[in-house]
């Protein structure tokens, strides 16, 4: 398989999420894009780690590969963390405001 | 190790340093305006003990003093040459005078008050013995502060404003002379352990392409024009001296002012001899112009403040325009000038000062007859009006005649014209000293009342310093000739 | 056509499909579900790209773990429907020209692109698989691994800051 | 060397002691004191100045150096005094005529409380001593320091009664003209600066006689020599700088007659006759020299003829003397000015001390439609008046005489159309002067009762002085015998031969025949003659009369209206300008600029914070365009 | 590293504090003696950085690297924030009733400075970054009754949360792109030469979500807003400590990993620097509250810093290390007298000199270094930064143009001073004032530390290259 059909998947995606963030007001479905742009990150890193590991320097150092797969791996970690804190914001403020629209709050401006 | 003898030009900082932060930390407003009194003496001895080395390399300065900031080769180097000696004689001279002159002014928390104007002076005296453009910048920036903070905390009604605009002028000015600064400094040639140097030295060898210099040219001239002030960059002035409470004035036209032609002389001229061959034309008709523009506009002004702060303006255009004719002589009277008129402008000042004080007003429209009631204000005034419109045997002629022979070397036209701007002088000074002194006194001037002693010895004080230096000037020519020799030398 | 370009563009298609879905579904809660949809379809590209690992963990993590925690908060906030007013659709337009926009750009750029080797290596490969991954991830990214757990823990102080009701 | 020319310098410096005491002391002084310290420090430097003289005399002149004023990088101006001919002549008339006129003040100005008084001394002394440094200074500097100088005196002066403003204005007028020639001069010193790098004379002439100096052209000197006439048009009251003197005479009477008759007005004169080399090397500036002396003597006669004022006679009768010696100077005659300066000075500081006399007695009254038979009141004024008359109207043997004929005479040489004109203008003197004389001392009285029972003689102070100069003014022109009536009969041409030596060098004299000079004096005399017994007749039944001038007369009654053509081609452009300057381009244009900057920044800082809309979408909105503009910046840019 | 772990463990003995103490006062006295000890295992590290001794030994793959640079970085950094804990300690108790976990949240955030200033591999910045940010995402919303405070946290969320995004893209760019297939700093760098697309693409990515976490324009927008909304003590943090070492990770990045081909990307830096210096000058004019005023302040402020990364030489990152510490001290400084006012806006300063002469006097000090007036520490690193600059010698209209926005930057801080000593305070109800001798005192000393650093810059540089 060609590394670009990867790559345009990758960008791809990540647009539509890059979209998506314009374009919604609630926060919770802006955020569930920004994990779709996430995603596409994993997936490129993948596929990158693994055009290297066809490549001359993943059959000298096999490590390569796993870098970036643990790279993955952490950043699914650092996004779940993220989802703890992300939700808990959210619903602190729909607490106080019962709503989860991001222009509903505006008071700090100019 | 240098000798006593030789740190007068640190001694001259330190004593107003340290007297200005005592000043602060003393809570009684008597004793800081004793302290400031007695510390500017001081400084004044000092100053006049560092003429009996007039002339000695060491205390020139020409060499490292301290390290300071190693890595970028600056070195906190200060000298005295002898036009720093002469100007650092003018702020020493002139603080003692400002200080008894005002002696009867009470200003609230007076400790401040005194603190700031002895922190200024101690940047005046740094500008004026710096050897090293990066403490050069330095002082250059520490005058300005404290004066900020004087104009605009006892200034008068529309202070804020007026002191802020000339802060951010000053400022916005200097900082492009930093850029200058830094770009002359890569050019230059350090010594082993540092790749260039801020020295004033190295500066003087320091070789630059013809294209640098004009542009670096405007960096600095602008700094420079911005404090003088040359036209157009003058408009901050009036405003500022209207606005300032007198002392504060005194230190900025008398004093400060000269450090924009100070460093005119001790950077500009010897830094970029190929720029200022190349805009001397355009430079000098802008001065030119401005004498012109300023005296007409003096002769407008109804305001005391206002008229005495265009004429200055018209003064400086002059030895702009001097400075920049680039011969000797003109130099030469230029340095002379930048003393007399410290003091001839300190000496209007001061009586404008009295003339306020004791009537309120600065109106010219509302006064008059004053020379009924103080006849020896008057004649003071007179003859420090005289000084300021060059009278023969008064110090300015001495200056102004050289200057203008100079101008005239460089060109007939430019030197006729700013001809007339003496002529101008005359109508406007004594337009001045008809309307307030002659004439019939009214309601306003009806009770004033004869200048106080204190008040009579600082200006027969200024009025001697006047005489003696309209007659025999020479010993002053004798102090600066090298000084002026190096400033050319480079600049051929 | 071999099964396994087959099977890419099908899930190709997939994930942008759904992905589409997820940014344009008035529900949130549809929206949710859509994005499980693209986490599996990413989860399969994983596994032909023999990256069996983090296939798994995505799934787990991913579209078990986080969706559901997104789907009890939207089940908690009963978003219904219409909960979101509509974004002007100038601001909308705006979006979407700038994301597409810079879409092209990307790919205009990245395609006349030559990487070192423009061939990927699918299903074979057994660096993706557990046993490597954790003698790595033990081995050298045990620091990473650490700091990480320091991340949690503030990201659990976090919430607990965040919502234990203030006495 | 003998031990007086050592002494040469306290000439002036008593002066300037005199003026020190008396302005420091003046609180303190009794009048008699002051008047005796102010008359008593001239009296000696007169008498140094006679003994100096005499020395001179024996041919013993000499150049005193007393210490550095300027020495700075090629340029050396010394404090220098030259003691030669001129300058000792000038001495003598300074301090002689000055003695008299400080005698003549000590009762002149009794009436003033006693500081002012000690001012009034003190101002005086302070002009004697600068006049002295004018023409004693041995290079331009010096001289320009004591031109300054007497022109500050002649505006303390001038404005001594400072509490009426007309004088003050009178005086501001004064010292700004003067300015305006002295701005002349400062350029013709930097010329020579310039052009030859020094300022003493003896060099200047040395140089240039001997033109020693490559590239100082002919342009040269006529351009300094201009310039430096400038100069002398302001002190010397030429056209076009001659409308203060009139106004000057607001002064004290004394004041007139010693500055604005006796001696500044006659620095001008002196100075173009100590560069007479210069002048005689630029015909141009010569020929111009002469045109502008013939003509304000001719303006200022016609003024004359209408004026009612008896000071404001005076004053347009020296002005058009002046036009006279510029005359001299122009067509070369150096003698004859210099000569003409001292009779002058001799007869007009007699008329104006008359006149002085006259007003002390009519108790300040000046008009001279008020006056009128004083002959039976005061004969000594009279008489001596009588004296001073003849004189300016040269009749022999009267002082005039012989140096206005003398200058005539030269000016027929140049050209008889000059001499022509002279002759005309020297007619309208004897007219208006005998006018005046005669509207003053005959006919009947027609002021006020009161003053009428006040008149009388003037104290001795006052007659001496008249009497001493009335001889002077009658004997004073005896120096100057021509050729004609006696070889050798022009002492002072001997004495004052080796000043003009090189000028006379390069004139070509052609002297006149002695028929034609003896038919031009006849002329003139019949001429004057005529004059003078018409104007007698005329004014000797002068009654007082309000029908307004018309014509003509009232042209000359508002003198040509020079002072309105000023005030409209000069004065009023330049007011509007600086208010132009003042109201438009300082406070909207460079100012407006400055401020207009600050308030942009301030617009644009309401207009950028728009940006920040408070919305996440926008934010991230822009964001993601600036990713798009980096993005084709770096890749396709 | 001993920093790193030192702070990652009081961090979590804080949190174990906030669970078993319920005293408020007690967290903070731990907080600066565990900051204390920090600083003196860092500085030991520091003085035995070429013997090369640690306390903890632990084998790190080189993916953290200290040298004597990063290490005098984070003394200062650390020093910074035991100013900040005892000028404001006592104003985070106010914040809420987790005081515990707000110390153990800002030791978190000072391990993740630790990490972003010693990173050597892209892993560890990315972790470092989070383990900064998200903290402060809690930070900033921790006063939750307050609105503002709420839609701050939600902003910064977002918004981060989007730049996390656009920063890992980057990353796997980079990761692509070269042949080494590192993330390790050093294998990054190949050479100058033209730089292959996904490099560039990858580097662009990188650049912008740092310079988002750097608030430059047109990333800035969220820093407004969330400076404003945020607690002022949790403000005062996030905009002095925080913004420095995620400058400094920022200059570390693009030197070590892009330096060879700075030319090829300087001119993105220029644009960014320029908008920067603009948009935060101009918008700060304009500004009534001095907290916003602050905040858009340190954007402009930021535009000065970004002359690092424009010059990238010897002297620019001296520069960097000074300007950080110079910015940081003034406006820790700043805001701690802040604090103290009860109405934030320009007027609430009228007559401050004479209610409080001491918080005047030091304000003043700590508003002209930041404008940059000589003999203040803020001159020295805006003359390093302008010399790096001049020193780079491209585009010098940019210095131009920073220093006329330094003159407008006069504009908005004299305002305040002009406000404290030159205007009569209005308010008639006088406000009770929480400001003991102590704390004078430290004002005082924060004052004076930035005159020495004016006067005497070298105490630090000497540092650098031990």
């Amino acid at each position: 398989m060609e590394i670009k059909y990867y790559i345009g998947l990758a960008v791809a995606l990540f647009c539509i999420g890059i979209i998506g963030v314009l374009t919604r007001r609630n926060a919770i479905i802006i955020f569930m894009c920004i994990e779709v742009m996430l995603n596409a990150v994993n997936l490129l890193l993948v596929a990158f780690s693994k055009m290297h590991a066809a490549a001359a320097i993943g059959a000298s150092s096999p490590s390569v590969v796993s870098d970036a797969q643990i790279f993955v791996f952490f950043i699914m970690v650092v996004a779940a963390a993220e989802v703890a804190v992300g939700l808990a914001i959210i619903v602190m403020m729909y607490r106080n405001v019962h709503s989860v629209d991001v222009n509903f709050l505006n008071r700090l401006k100019n | 190790m240098q000798t006593l003898g030789l740190r007068f030009p640190e001694l001259l900082i330190w004593s107003p340093l340290i007297a200005g932060l005592l000043c602060f930390i003393i809570r009684s407003e008597k004793n800081a305006k004793a302290v400031a009194l007695f510390s500017s003496i001081i400084t004044l001895a000092i100053s006049f003990a560092s003429l009996m080395y007039a002339g000695d390399k060491q205390l020139s300065g020409l060499k490292d003093s301290y390290q300071w900031l190693h890595q970028l080769g600056a070195s906190f180097n200060i000298g005295l040459d002898g036009m720093g000696q002469l100007l650092t004689l003018l702020t020493a001279f002139s603080f003692p005078l400002i200080f008894v002159a005002t002696y009867n002014t009470n200003y609230k928390n007076a400790n401040a008050f005194y603190g700031l104007m002895l922190l200024a002076q101690a940047g005046l005296m740094g500008v004026f013995t710096a050897m090293d453009a990066l403490v050069f910048y330095f002082f250059w920036e520490l005058a300005l502060i404290p004066v900020y903070f004087l104009c605009s905390r006892w200034g008068g009604e529309k202070r804020i404003q007026a002191t802020f605009k000339f802060f951010v002028y000053t400022f916005a000015g200097s900082l492009l002379m930093l850029i200058g600064i830094i770009y002359v400094y890569l050019q230059t040639a350090g010594n082993g352990e540092v790749a260039h140097s801020f020295a004033l030295n190295a500066f003087y060898n320091v070789p630059l392409t013809y294209p640098q210099q004009f542009w670096l040219f405007w960096l600095f001239f602008i700094a420079f024009a911005i404090k003088m002030p040359i036209f157009p960059f003058h408009t901050w002035q009036p405003d500022t001296y209207e606005q300032s409470p007198a002392a504060v004035t005194m230190v900025l036209s008398g004093i400060m002012v000269k450090m924009g032609v100070f460093a005119v002389l001790r950077w500009l001229i010897p830094l970029f001899p190929d720029a200022v061959a190349k805009y001397d034309t355009l430079i000098i008709g802008l001065s030119v112009f401005g004498m012109i523009y300023a005296s007409l506009i003096a002769i407008k002004q109804d305001d005391l403040k206002r008229l005495v702060a265009y004429s200055s303006i018209a003064h400086i255009g002059l030895m702009c325009a001097a400075i920049f004719s680039s011969t000797s002589i003109g130099v030469q009277g230029v340095v002379m000038q930048m003393f007399s008129h410290g003091i001839n402008i300190i000496g209007l000042w001061i009586v404008v000062d009295l003339i306020e004080k004791q009537t309120g007003v600065r109106k010219i429209s509302q006064l008059g007859g004053i020379a009924h009631k103080a006849p020896v204000l008057t004649i003071m005034l007179v003859v420090i009006a005289l000084a300021n419109i060059a009278l023969p045997l008064t110090n300015a002629f001495v200056g102004e005649f050289m200057m203008f022979s100079g101008l005239f070397k460089f060109n007939v036209w430019y030197a006729a014209i700013a001809g007339i701007s003496i002529i101008l002088a005359a109508v406007y000074t004594l337009n001045m000293v008809q309307k307030v002194f002659y004439g019939e006194t009214n309601a306003i001037t009806a009770t004033v009342k004869e200048i106080a002693l204190n008040e009579k010895i600082i200006l027969s004080v200024i009025v001697v310093a006047i005489f003696l230096v309209g007659v025999f000037p020479q010993p002053l020519f004798n102090l600066t000739k090298d000084a002026v020799t190096v400033i050319l030398g480079k600049g051929k | 056509m071999s099964i396994t370009q087959i099977v890419f563009w099908f899930l190709a298609v997939l994930a942008i499909g759904s992905a589409l879905m997820v940014i344009t579904r008035k529900n949130p809660v549809h929206s949710v579900l859509y994005l499980v949809v693209t986490f599996f379809a990413i989860s399969g590209h994983y596994i032909l790209l023999n990256a069996q690992f983090l296939a798994i963990v995505n799934i787990i993590v991913y579209a078990g773990a986080i969706m559901v925690l997104f789907l009890f908060v939207v089940m908690m906030m009963n978003l219904n429907l219409n909960a979101e007013p509509q974004k002007n659709k100038l601001m909308q337009f705006a979006g979407v020209v700038s994301g597409g926009s810079l879409f092209l750009v990307l790919m205009a750029a990245l395609v006349k692109s030559t990487t070192v080797n423009s061939a990927v290596q699918m299903q074979t490969g057994d660096y993706g698989l557990i046993k490597n991954l954790g003698q790595v991830l033990f081995r050298d990214y045990v620091l990473p691994f650490e700091i990480s757990s320091i991340l949690f823990l503030s990201a659990m102080v976090g919430a607990v800051v965040m919502s234990k009701k203030e006495q | 060397m003998n031990n007086v020319l050592q002494l040469v310098w306290l000439i002036p410096f008593l002066p300037l002691i005199g003026f020190l005491i008396n302005g420091l002391g003046r609180k303190h002084l009794s009048k008699t004191l002051a008047g005796v310290i102010g008359s008593g420090v001239i009296l000696i430097s007169f008498i140094l100045s006679v003994w100096v003289f005499f020395n001179v005399k024996n041919g013993n002149t000499h150049v005193a150096h007393y210490f550095d004023f300027i020495n700075v990088a090629s340029l050396k101006i010394g404090f220098d005094f030259q003691i030669d001919q001129l300058s000792s002549l000038f001495l003598l008339i300074i301090t002689g005529v000055g003695f008299l006129i400080h005698v003549y003040s000590t009762s002149y100005m009794h009436d003033e409380e006693p500081k002012n008084f000690a001012k009034y001394f003190a101002y005086l002394n302070l002009f004697v001593f600068s006049m002295l440094l004018l023409v004693m200074g041995a290079n331009y500097v010096i001289m320009f320091i004591g031109w300054e100088g007497v022109g500050l005196c002649s505006y303390l002066l001038i404005g001594f009664w400072f509490k009426n403003n007309n004088y003050n204005t009178a005086a501001k007028k004064a010292f700004v003209m003067n300015r305006i020639g002295d701005l002349g001069f400062l350029l013709a010193v930097f010329w020579l600066i310039s052009k030859l790098g020094t300022v003493d004379f003896h060099n200047v002439f040395d140089m240039v006689g001997n033109n020693k100096v490559k590239g100082f052209t002919t342009f040269d000197i006529t351009a300094i020599t201009m310039l430096l006439f400038v100069g002398a048009m302001g002190k010397s009251a030429q056209i076009p700088l001659y409308t203060w003197l009139p106004d000057a005479m607001a002064g004290p009477t004394p004041v007139s007659a010693l500055i604005h008759a006796a001696t500044m007005v006659t620095a001008g004169i002196y100075m173009i006759a100590r560069s007479n080399l210069l002048y005689t090397m630029a015909p141009t500036t010569q020929c111009v020299v002469a045109i502008v002396g013939l003509s304000t003597a001719i303006l200022a006669a016609t003024i004359a003829l209408k004026q009612n004022d008896i000071k404001k006679v005076l004053a347009y009768s020296t002005v058009s003397q002046l036009g006279y010696m510029f005359l001299g100077l122009g067509v070369g005659a150096y003698t004859g000015a210099v000569f003409h300066v001292m009779t002058h000075a001799f007869f007009k500081a007699l008329l104006f001390l008359g006149a002085g006399s006259v007003i002390h007695a009519m108790s300040g009254e000046q008009d001279m439609r008020n006056m009128g038979g004083l002959k039976k009141y005061m004969g000594t004024t009279h008489l001596t008046f009588l004296i001073g008359c003849l004189a300016i109207a040269g009749m022999p043997p009267f002082s005039g005489f012989f140096s206005k004929d003398e200058i005539l005479a030269h000016a027929f040489e140049k050209n008889p159309l000059l001499w022509g004109i002279g002759v005309l203008g020297a007619l309208m003197t004897a007219f208006y002067m005998f006018r005046l004389y005669a509207m003053t001392f005959l006919g009947k009285f027609r002021g006020t009762h009161d003053q009428e029972h006040h008149l009388h003689e003037s104290p001795k102070a006052i007659t001496f002085p008249l009497v001493v100069l009335a001889i002077l003014a009658l004997a004073g022109g005896w120096v100057g015998i021509p050729e004609v009536f006696m070889h050798g009969g022009h002492i002072l041409e001997t004495f004052l031969e080796p000043i003009f030596a090189d000028s006379n060098k390069l004139i070509t004299a052609h002297p006149l025949p002695h028929t034609t000079e003896y038919l031009l004096m006849a002329v003139s005399v019949i001429g004057a003659l005529i004059a003078l017994v018409f104007a007698w007749n005329k004014f000797s039944k002068y009654q007082k009369t309000d029908v307004a001038e018309t014509g003509l007369g009232k042209v000359l009654q508002n003198k040509w209206y020079v002072d309105e053509l000023y005030d409209a081609v000069i004065v009023k452009p330049l007011q509007s300008l600086s208010a132009f300057f003042n109201n438009i381009v300082e406070k909207k244009g460079i100012d407006g600029f400055v401020n207009g900057v600050g308030k942009a920044v301030n617009y644009g800082s309401r207009q950028v914070r728009l940006l920040q809309s408070g919305h996440v979408g926008t934010y991230v909105l822009l964001m993601v365009i600036g990713i798009l503009i980096l993005f084709i910046v770096q890749l396709f840019l | 590293m001993n920093a790193t772990i030192l702070t990652a463990a009081w961090g979590i003995v804080l949190m174990l504090a906030g669970a078993f103490i319920k005293n408020k006062s007690i967290p903070k006295y731990i907080a600066i003696g565990g900051l204390l000890l920090i600083i003196a295992a860092n500085a030991r590290e520091l003085y035995t950085v070429n013997e090369g001794e640690i306390l903890f030994a632990i084998d790190v793959k080189d993916m953290l690297h200290t040298t004597a640079f990063n290490l005098t970085f984070i003394t200062v950094m650390l020093v910074c924030t035991l100013l900040f804990f005892l000028l404001s300690g006592r104003d985070i108790e106010k914040v809420g009733n987790h005081v515990a976990e707000y110390f153990a949240l800002i030791f978190f955030v000072l391990c993740g400075v630790c990490i972003v200033a010693t990173f050597n591999t892209l892993l560890m910045l990315f972790i470092g970054i989070e383990i900064i940010s998200i903290p402060l995402y809690i930070l900033t919303g921790s006063d939750k009754r307050n609105l503002k405070s709420n839609e701050a946290a939600l902003k910064y969320f977002l918004m981060g949360a989007f730049s996390t995004g656009i920063m890992l893209m980057g990353i796997a760019f980079i990761y692509g792109g070269t042949e080494s297939a590192s993330f390790f700093l050093d294998k990054i760098n190949m050479g100058a030469g033209k730089m292959p697309v996904m490099i560039a693409v990858g580097l662009v990515l990188l650049l912008i979500s740092m310079s988002f976490k750097a608030s430059a324009a047109p990333f800035h927008f969220w820093t407004p807003d969330v400076y404003d909304g945020a607690p002022t003590v949790f403000t005062s943090f996030m905009a002095t400590i925080v913004k420095a070492a995620v400058f400094f990770a920022f200059l570390r990045l693009f030197e070590k990993a892009f330096g060879s081909v700075q030319p090829q990307w300087q001119k993105l830096i220029v644009l960014i620097t320029a908008a920067t210096l603009l948009i935060g000058n101009l918008t700060a004019v304009f500004q009534q509250s001095v907290k916003r005023m602050l905040a858009y302040s340190s954007i402009a402020q930021a535009g000065f810093m970004l002359f690092a990364l424009f010059a990238l030489n010897e002297k620019a990152k001296e520069g960097l290390v000074l300007y950080t510490a110079a910015y940081s001290l003034a406006t820790i400084g700043i805001f701690a007298v802040l604090i103290k006012m009860n109405d934030y806006t320009i007027d609430g300063f009228n007559g401050l000199a004479k209610k409080q002469p001491v918080l005047a006097f030091a304000a003043t000090v700590f508003l002209l270094s930041l404008t940059g007036i000589p003999l203040t520490a803020g001159f020295q690193g805006k003359f390093y930064m302008l010399l790096a600059a001049v020193t780079n010698g491209h585009n010098l209209w940019l210095v131009i143009l920073a220093v006329l926005c330094a003159a407008i930057s006069a504009y908005y801080y004299f305002r305040v001073i002009q406000a404290m000593y030159f205007k009569e305070s209005n308010d008639a109800a006088v406000q009770e004032w929480d400001v003991t001798p102590a704390f004078k005192i430290l004002l005082l000393i924060t004052a004076a530390l930035i005159i020495v650093l004016g006067v005497k810059p070298d105490l630090i540089i000497d540092w650098l290259y031990l």
